[in-house]
């Protein structure tokens, strides 16, 4: 049996951003009219970037609005897309007069509402805007070529994504070469999921879906649907191997490269487990000569109470390794 | 001068959206069973939430002009999710853009609805035979534009478009990851297409 | 049925002070040899700042190892004491020649091992020490004084006392002076925790106590054990009056006042939940005319995977408040 | 010069301390299954683990004195959990200190005995009663010091006070959680004290 901590399912969302912005008041507001949360103080003269999709990722991506990072971020209903109307409002909140950046997951709802509500923000306030796609979930990498095929999902990436560029936005970056640095990180980073337990929609008694205690559902997504396939529970370090070994089977990294990794809660997953598991990941990654230069381990992109791991890896050079160092000052992330 | 090129009668935008309100609000069930048949469920919620913000959208605006009429109710849909809001949302925007004068004449009516299903068909890549809106619409703009027809001929040709999403399975949105077992059940945008063009034709007179 | 990402359990905490110096190499370093984790850069010429206890609280203790909050941390096995020697060892370490304060829950084991190794450090190195008994759970407070009863729990007041007692540090302030402050916050503070779901030892398959689904633990501890109480379950808002109307009581803080608050995860809460029960907090908190100064929301005393809140009231004064805003640089805590 | 202020034979802390380590080693789960049935069940791990350090440092610090024996003992011990690690610990770390020579007499071993006894006292707030390793230290010192007795009654002095513990319920440590179920059953901690001094007498010969 599963319980959430809640009033009404249905105010869940908004209790959660009204706590987030008392607890933050200092990085962060939350305009409940547009349905939005925006930096306590505006910044001036850069790209705005916006970034959003369904809750029960938190602290995506309301957590990286801040110094450094977002200008606006966009949450809708638990597991369900924004509004058009809502990101058109967002994009006209974080445009300071030279164009804002959409950072999209790559889900047929978002990219349908992002659209929207840039030709929304073209047409009618003549905003210049800009998207960039995140889609780094490996799991999902179509085996043919399907024309229709939904592509891959985005995932933990969304974080590399927002940080690097909302840190070259704060040195001034125009919109085009934000647009082409994020399709950049974007294009090199591919993350791994696997679950032991699935998360719970706040409000029911049961997980997603059922695991028996053998499997470990691998390749998972962060809505709560099933992955692509089920392997046997074992020790932390195997599991961790099934991410990391077809990480570095899609990315090849050179021996003697570097990559920048992302080892990621997907919600209850506890520090102990997480530690160790970074640990494990580390060990996957150096043991074939590949460095870990910069390493992100916390529970980031999150599934509600999902149990489980993903594993994002991003290939890095000097200027992403640049960005990624540079002070970033916001709920979730902070250096 | 053509009875196409005559502007409808004042008061059509308001009509048209007040039935729709009405008619919407009272279907908003049975088009979203269809939906959870054959589809996620939540298409009745979709629509209730899309006619409720139109009521407020329309409370706030306080609109006199079609086109202010027509824009209340794009942004309604634009204002909700699923993927019927925001497509909805794009193709009442086109029909509101429609109109040159306080209210449209059926031949811009009908470049509205061409446009609307350009810009659904942008967004959703849908063709006909899909099983979406688009089965609906596409014979809605055939008859008012290529083939001359009324706008009751329209509303016709969509009803028929809406029946035929039965008989084929779903290629697009969350219904085709259903496959066979969409088959014997009708696209619940469709009809919905389906009603907002007869509704239009009521409006008319 | 529970299940943990875990190798061997035995390895856990080990394995997890690898993943930690490996996720932050800049800010601290695992001295697998001592068994503490220090500082990657030892501070120079300040009182050397000590905490520790049983694993299983992460990221307390050694998340707050950093500038501004702890020079060492010593993590027991799970919910078990460190041993008189690695405190010994850590407080050596500790030492910059101007003597070192522990920090310490109060729990008989954690007590009794901290003060062996601070007769250690004076008898055979002449190092000056004091201590801060942390004694913040009202939820163990003796109804009546038998002289033998072990007193409150130390529970989450422990990171306002590392903050507080770390940025004085930082500033220059004498090891007595230190000792103070801690006390004075320590005196102060506050809290009180319920579960909705007790946390699971690694490798464990089940819970440490079982909750009917119309059951919740009021005055939980963070090692397992059962409440005070139990009280129906019910909405989030009602559940966290439970805490916070308590608290008041025992703090009775004046009309105009003002509180550092801290709301805190107990290890599988998932933010949603927290930000929603910090809402509750700080309204409940504000309803009685009483500010909130600052607010410190996440899980950063957890009991493995617990399911639930704990509350913290600390009354601030602008001496608290300065130390509280100083900057800190640690994995767990940044500003 | 009396006999108690002779230094018992060379060797005396070596013999001591290996006799320790393998009696206990031998003993823990005979211990251990005493603190399952009224504590929490980890005292025979506690033990295993404190003679497995008190081993490495024998290894790494390569006594030759009485003194530094008895601190690879008090080090095993202090670098082990549980009430008994520390309590040992310092224990321990009290006789080490209790010779001035390479080996102590036996006054002084008394001597250390009663700086033992007080420092677990303080530590821990047991007195003679609670069930506790007090139990039988406390009679050991008693009849080492004020009685004037040799090794072997302080040896038996120590049983006795260690079998007393059966008829008592805890006060202090894990047991006095379970209140009367542990009535009947012997305390650990006492047990392994009057152990301590047995093998001391052994030692001394
Ligand atoms: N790609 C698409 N193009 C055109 N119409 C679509 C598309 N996908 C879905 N639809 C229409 O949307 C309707 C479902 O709307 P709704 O339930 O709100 O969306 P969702 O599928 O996101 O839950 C379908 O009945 C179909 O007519
Ligand atoms: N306060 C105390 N004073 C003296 N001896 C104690 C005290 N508490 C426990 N002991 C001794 O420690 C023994 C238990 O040791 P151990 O199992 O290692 O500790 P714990 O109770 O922490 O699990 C008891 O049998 C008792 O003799
Ligand atoms: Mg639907
Ligand atoms: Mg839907
Ligand atoms: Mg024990
Ligand atoms: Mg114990």
């Amino acid at each position: 049996m599963r319980r959430s901590l809640v009033n009404d399912p249905d105010d869940l969302v908004v209790e959660a951003l009204e706590g987030l912005a008392l607890a933050h008041p200092t990085l962060v507001r939350y305009d409940a009219e547009h349905g939005f949360v925006a930096r306590a103080t505006p910044a001036r003269d850069k790209v705005g970037l916006v970034s959003g999709g369904g809750s029960g990722h938190e602290p995506l991506h309301a957590g990286f609005v801040g110094h450094g990072m977002l200008d606006v971020a966009v949450p809708g209903a638990v597991f369900a897309s924004p509004t058009a109307l809502q990101l058109y409002d967002a994009t006209r909140a974080a445009d300071a007069g030279r164009g804002v950046l959409h950072i999209v997951k790559n889900y047929t709802g978002d990219v349908i509402n992002f659209t929207v509500a840039r030709e929304l923000a073209d047409e009618d306030d003549d905003i210049a805007t800009e998207v960039v796609l995140v889609d780094d979930d490996l799991a999902t990498e179509a085996d043919d070529d399907d024309p229709d095929a939904p592509g891959r999902r985005g995932t933990a990436a969304v974080v590399a994504v927002e940080k690097i560029c909302g840190a070259a936005a704060e040195e001034g970056a125009d919109l085009g070469t934000l647009a082409e640095l994020g399709r950049r990180v974007a294009g090199r980073a591919r993350s791994m999921a696997f679950a032991i337990e699935a998360g719970t929609h706040p409000g029911d008694s049961r997980p997603a879906f059922d695991l028996e205690a053998d499997e470990v559902e691998l390749g998972v997504g962060i809505h709560g649907e099933r992955g692509r396939s089920r392997v046997p529970f074992g020790p932390a370090d195997e599991l961790v191997a099934r991410l990391v070994d077809p990480l570095l089977e899609a990315l090849r990294p050179a021996r003697g490269s570097g990559v920048i990794a992302i080892v990621n809660g997907l919600g209850s997953t506890y520090p102990l487990e997480l530690r160790a598991a970074a640990r494990a990941v580390h060990r996957g990654v150096t043991g074939r000569g590949v460095g870990v230069d910069r390493f992100l381990v916390g529970s980031y992109v999150t599934s509600l109470d999902m149990h489980g791991v993903s594993v994002t890896l991003l290939p890095s050079d000097d200027e992403l390794l640049r960005l990624w160092d540079a002070p970033v000052r916001t709920p979730a992330l902070t250096w | 001068m053509n009875a196409r090129d005559t502007a409808l009668d004042p008061g059509f935008g308001e009509r048209w959206t007040r039935a729709m309100i009405t008619a919407f609000v009272a279907e908003a069930d049975r088009l979203g069973e269809l939906d959870r048949l054959a589809g996620d469920g939540d298409f009745g919620r979709n629509l209730t939430s899309a006619f409720g913000r139109v009521s407020q959208e329309v409370a706030a605006a306080d609109p006199t002009t079609y086109a202010a009429w027509l824009t209340c109710v794009s942004r309604g849909f634009l204002g909700t999710g699923g993927t019927s809001g925001p497509l909805f949302g794009m193709f009442f925007r086109e029909l509101a853009r429609c109109a040159d004068g306080d209210e449209p004449t059926v031949a811009e009516l009908g470049q509205g609805l061409a446009a609307g299903l350009a810009t659904v068909q942008r967004y959703g890549k849908a063709e006909v035979g899909h099983k979406t809106m688009v089965d609906a619409l596409a014979p809605a703009v055939d008859a008012l534009t290529s083939s001359g027809g009324s706008l009751r001929d329209a509303a016709e040709a969509a009803d028929e478009g809406a029946r035929s999403t039965a008989e084929i399975i779903a290629r697009r949105g969350r219904a085709s990851y259903v496959g066979e077992a969409s088959r014997g059940v009708l696209d619940p945008g469709a009809v919905a297409m389906a009603m907002v063009l007869a509704l239009a034709a009521d409006a008319a007179g």
